[in-house]
């Protein structure tokens, strides 16, 4: 092989493996982001959670889960495949024999941490109501087995990669953060609101516990963010990755902004956790096209995700469906919006691809709705899915951990 | 005029606002108070050691009434404030010889 | 001797301190309580939810004084706790039967 | 029926809740409050200005005890507060028309 | 074009890609710094601040500072320039015929990452009492124009750059830091000291609400300063980019241990908001040569940086000049003596090129003075700039925003 | 030289960069973590200290670290050498002449954020009750000298490196974790536990104040293993780095595991502590083979070091050795652990190997237990190294630092 091509080789894999990085550290993100926008005697809980979903992510991939994402070319086209247990290195898979962009382990790596953020966008929709052994389950099993098989639809070569017109999804808007969505928008459903959140009396406000560490949380998200969807790149092509750079910095930045207005116009208040939200939903609006829009193809695309994250948020709470995060908002209507972009803005709007957006978005949906309700419902009928009152109202890190996350500090209530 | 204080179970405390709001009383000030009794700690863990954080958090309100009203609110406390298990807390009841409003210096029960 | 209870703004302690300082009484002990009343507590919003907290934060004085100064340390309150806006508080007073200091042992008056 | 309210260095509190229970009286509410008085705050420090922080942080305790035991409850508290330092604290005893135990209606010294 | 230069091109892209990444995380620094040493009752405002800066500052140089700065050969020398609204792909602009460094993307995002630092560091004198709308235009204005047009001045080939023996300035401590710090001034100035700060009976102390957050903040600018010097070598390039480590690194360090000492001999007490103060001096000064350094200049420069700070610290506070976390004597004092040092230590050293350090200097000083005392003035007589006493007093939080930071927490006071 | 190689060289020097800067945020890993797992009166202090440390760390080992570390080719095979004061550049140093995977400066830097790393260890385990200027003089001496001289014995290319069966250690299971370890064990015994630990009535629990923090805390630090580790290959050789990130990724996640189950069987709760701890012992297990180690071995290994390190939590506490944060189970146990796996799984596996890792383990911690014994015996028995009584039961944060980390809230006791 000559120099110059492993070279290449060698960048490509450099980036790959800083982007695998940069996902790694939105784990820290949601656990931060959610711990702050909940209530300080369910902290605890909800960063054992986080803590916990990208160990199991990353051993189920592992064990399951990247044979079943990519199970080789034999399966293209269809909707399941796997490849056997564990991981077993092919032939040459240190150079770009295996992929001009990355190694075998590079390549399992980065789908890995990709693969746990999945789970951890449930925990946030989730929270402060959810018993931990159930939530372990739904995990492993969502990880392990349900995310893989939408992921191989279309990056592992599946029928949504083999439409006609085949349905576009560069960094996962639907693949990623619909499967997250669905399966939140089901527990948080299945699960009820929290104590207080609704009542006779109106809609009551649960307000997070640590607003400081939410924005360090959606900062560290967005840090990531250039990994997630820069990495999707496959490779360090440096056109390639630096227009995704732009196009995902700006859709936050729109985000951000028009989200700001929105609260401002519905709520005449400036909340911070709206404009958290609204960069959240620009980031994940485009996701989904970040490397075939333009300069303002994003910004529109941004903008929208920063007005419809609120009007989201304003929808659920309507819906009586109680979302301490915003988690439906952020990721399940902002990734069908990016997912939806895709066929409206940019290099490949058009009608049919519209379509196929629409088909992926729907096809991914009823799988994911089907079988995240179907986890989440035998678990509510077997072991039950939610805490006790008593424990609700004392707070899960007394009662499902015997520990406070803030032993020194005088609570306010 | 009277001051009921009573340590309650914080848990029991809107239940108890709401009895006595019927009655009028509208007005009373309330703190946490950290509390010794019959009742234990819940137990809590740390790498491994097991520990009693050594009381229990509760609610301490404070209401000064005049006297005929007294009986409606300490009926209000004993009946809202009761789970019937160990630790529901006390009522205690004193003399208030004087009470002014500050903002227009009414004095006696015209400040309540 | 008298207890002098009172519940005040937050923002008027200093001014209450220095007009009780300059009676002589330099001792006092003053904690936060939450205080509902005519007064309703701003409101806060959280993601489009408006909602009041319950409550007021107020701080409570607790001094404990020889008959004589009593009325001088109320009149301070009451002047300088006021804004004559509603949430001004109030002042309660009640007999102490016996004060010790606990360095010496003094009791009485001899305490304070 | 007596109320025994002492202020007292929050890090003698052990030594006095260990006497006190030695007495057989177990209950007792207790909270942190801010304290005025001949003994001055710990100088802090912040980027360059040194300042005194306007209070002392205490412990308060609130004891209500039959009239017989008020003596040694008192006793405890002078004895086991006491560093013969300034800023000891005080001690105050105050009446106590009734009580009430939330938990089962015992009223009077039943309901300590 | 040949794969080795290619190849070089994509190394050179990347490192000024991940520069990027780490710029941005210095928001965060600065968002957890300046959070960190305010009060909780103004926590959510000063989170706000920095969280829609970026934001803004993204924006508005896609929209008129890219162009502003670099506004193209053809002004070379000049004072201003202005390229056209938006941004535009320029032919090739994605190989190393646009530069050998980096893709136009790229230059556009590495360059719009700086921008938003400018207006970050007013964000921090001016805390605690500032407006949110007028703060808001304000960087609107500074971000969206003046800084680019400073920075032309130099790094957009205008006249400072064509001086007989140019003004150097490698990564900003004039263009970025001293921009910041002008404003800073004249915002803290013309604001007044928070209430309390300086009294009748001398100055109080208003400490920071959560030292760990400020220290977060200041190990994250630290880490972000990897690429805010090291991107600034503007090309992969391993001696100058290792060396440019090497010097940032000791000059922080050399930073932190003279304040330590400093404040120590100053105060006979370890401030650790002095000791953080003097790592982002150390940091500050080093920037304008830190590509031109030696190993022991750096460790003087960052040294009298960190004496620098802390004396500069002292003399705000003796001109009742409040500004709560210490900006400018980061960043103003810091940055001018950054840029001097270039003309007293390391290769450019001598006199002429100190003569051009001051002139840099004093022109920059200049027109950042006077344009900021425009804005805030013009601000400050017409909406008014400051929040009114009983807003103050009880905080921004609940005023602006009708939130709080920590609402499961008690407040000391 | 022929632009291939340069090519190259530049991709590896930028690997080895990217991994320096993630070494450093590693320190604030461990501020994050250690103040999170303390009690909120002493977080002044022990942010002090680990914002120092790092200071001190980068400038002693530019006075004389890494030339006690890398004295040279002649002082090959013994136990000590030194090439003189300061840094001073060989010819060639920023080619591939110097070394094929970094610059003479970056090799410099990326060396030296090592080396603070094993003072950071200490800190931990001699928290909340030793006085500053001790812990300072202490961590001087000890990165100045101390680790140098043992880092040279294996990768100085002294006789650790030049034993019939080289002993192995990739990244420092035992030339940088057991370092820490040990000093942390005598500076933790010479202490004696803190007030109120281990009671005539049984152990207490000193609960830490900021389980959020400490989470970020282990992230960080997480995050900042795939440079240290990852860097540790020493080029950007994309099997190899991709293989350590992958074994790296599943020891921490098979850590995190082993250490739930261990703890919940032994505590029956699940203590988030414990999990931390859990990905801590994986890391610093996997550190001495991470790039001789299959996907099954690092599995192996991270989940005996899962179960080591909750059994080592205990040990201590029965031997009444109080380690705040559990510094002692993962760094030392941990250390020790990984070192020994090198002998018993993946590709070195063998007899002789275990042997020759046994030799190091011994040599090293013989050399590290007298040379701290000493320092610290010398302090305690001199300026004394225990705060008094007093200090420690108010805090060391009002009377070493004056200061207060959360002015503005309540505490509880
Ligand atoms: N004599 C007392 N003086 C002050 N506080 C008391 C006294 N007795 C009880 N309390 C308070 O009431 C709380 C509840 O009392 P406890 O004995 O646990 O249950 P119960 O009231 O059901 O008998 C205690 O935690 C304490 O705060
Ligand atoms: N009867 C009472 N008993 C105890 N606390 C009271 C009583 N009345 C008022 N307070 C306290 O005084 C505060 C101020 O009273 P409020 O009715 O709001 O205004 P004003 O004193 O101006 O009439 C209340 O928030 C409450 O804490
Ligand atoms: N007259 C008083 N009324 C209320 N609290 C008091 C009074 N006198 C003292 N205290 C409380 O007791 C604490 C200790 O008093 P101080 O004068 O400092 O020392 P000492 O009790 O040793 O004379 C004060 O900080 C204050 O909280």
């Amino acid at each position: 092989m000559e120099a110059p091509i492993q070279d290449l080789f060698t960048i490509n894999n450099l980036w790959m493996m800083v982007s695998t990085l940069l996902i790694f550290i939105m784990h820290l993100g949601f656990a931060t982001l959610e711990a702050g926008l909940t209530r300080a005697k369910n902290t605890v809980n909800i960063l054992f959670k986080n803590t916990i979903i990208p160990a199991i992510g990353l051993l189920t991939y592992a064990l399951v889960g990247f044979n079943l994402m990519y199970p080789g070319a034999e399966f293209a086209g269809s909707f399941f495949g796997f490849s056997g247990f564990g991981l077993s290195l092919p032939e040459g898979w240190d150079s770009s024999n295996y992929n001009a962009g990355y190694t075998y382990f590079t390549d399992f790596i980065f789908q890995a941490m990709f693969a746990a953020t999945a789970a951890t966008i449930v925990s946030g929709a989730v929270a402060e109501r959810m018993k931990l052994g159930p939530f372990i389950t739904f995990s492993l099993l969502y990880v392990g087995v349900c995310y893989p098989i939408v992921g191989m639809w279309k990056w592992g070569g599946g029928f949504l990669n083999t439409l006609e017109t085949p349905f576009y999804d560069f960094a996962g808007s639907t693949i990623v953060h619909t499967v997250g969505g669905w399966a939140a928008l089901v527990g948080a459903f299945l699960l009820g609101p929290r104590i207080g959140k609704y009542t006779p009396t109106g809609m009551k406000a649960i307000p997070g516990h640590n607003i400081p560490m939410a924005t360090m949380g959606v900062f560290l998200l967005w840090f990531g963010w250039f990994g997630f969807n820069g990495g999707s790149v496959l490779s360090a092509d440096p056109g390639t990755v630096s227009r995704v750079f732009v196009t995902t910095s700006l859709a936050a930045s729109a985000g951000a902004i028009a989200a700001l207005i929105t609260s401002y116009i519905k709520f005449k208040t400036y909340d911070i956790t709206m404009v958290l939200n609204g960069i959240l939903a620009g980031l994940v609006g485009i996701t989904a096209g970040a490397d075939k829009m333009g300069v303002l193809d994003a910004v529109y695309i941004g903008a929208i995700g920063g007005i419809l994250v609120v009007l989201g948020v304003i929808a659920f709470d309507k819906l009586k469906i109680d979302d301490p995060v915003g988690a439906l908002a952020v990721h399940l209507v902002g990734g069908i919006w990016g997912t939806l972009a895709v066929g409206i803005f940019g290099e490949l709007a058009g009608l049919n691809q519209l379509l196929s957006q629409f088909i992926g978005i729907a096809a991914v949906g009823a799988f994911c709705f089907g079988s995240s309700w179907l986890i989440f419902f035998t678990l509510k009928r077997t072991v039950g899915i939610r805490v006790d009152e008593k424990e609700e109202i004392e707070g899960l890190d007394i009662n499902e951990h015997q520990m406070r996350a803030y032993p020194d500090f005088a609570s306010k209530d | 005029m009277k001051k009921i204080e009573a340590i309650i179970r914080t848990s029991r405390f809107d239940y108890i606002h709401r009895c006595i709001s019927k009655l009028g009383v509208k007005f009373l000030s309330f703190y946490e108070v950290k509390g010794m009794g019959f009742e234990h700690a819940r137990q809590e863990m740390y790498r491994g050691v097991a520990y009693e954080p050594a009381y229990i958090p509760r609610t301490k309100l404070e209401i000064v009434v005049p006297d005929d009203l007294a009986e409606g609110v300490i009926n209000c406390i004993l009946q809202e404030g009761k789970t019937s298990e160990v630790g529901d807390g006390k009522i205690f009841v004193y003399e208030v010889l004087e009470a002014y409003r500050i903002r227009n210096q009414d004095t006696g029960e015209d400040a309540l």
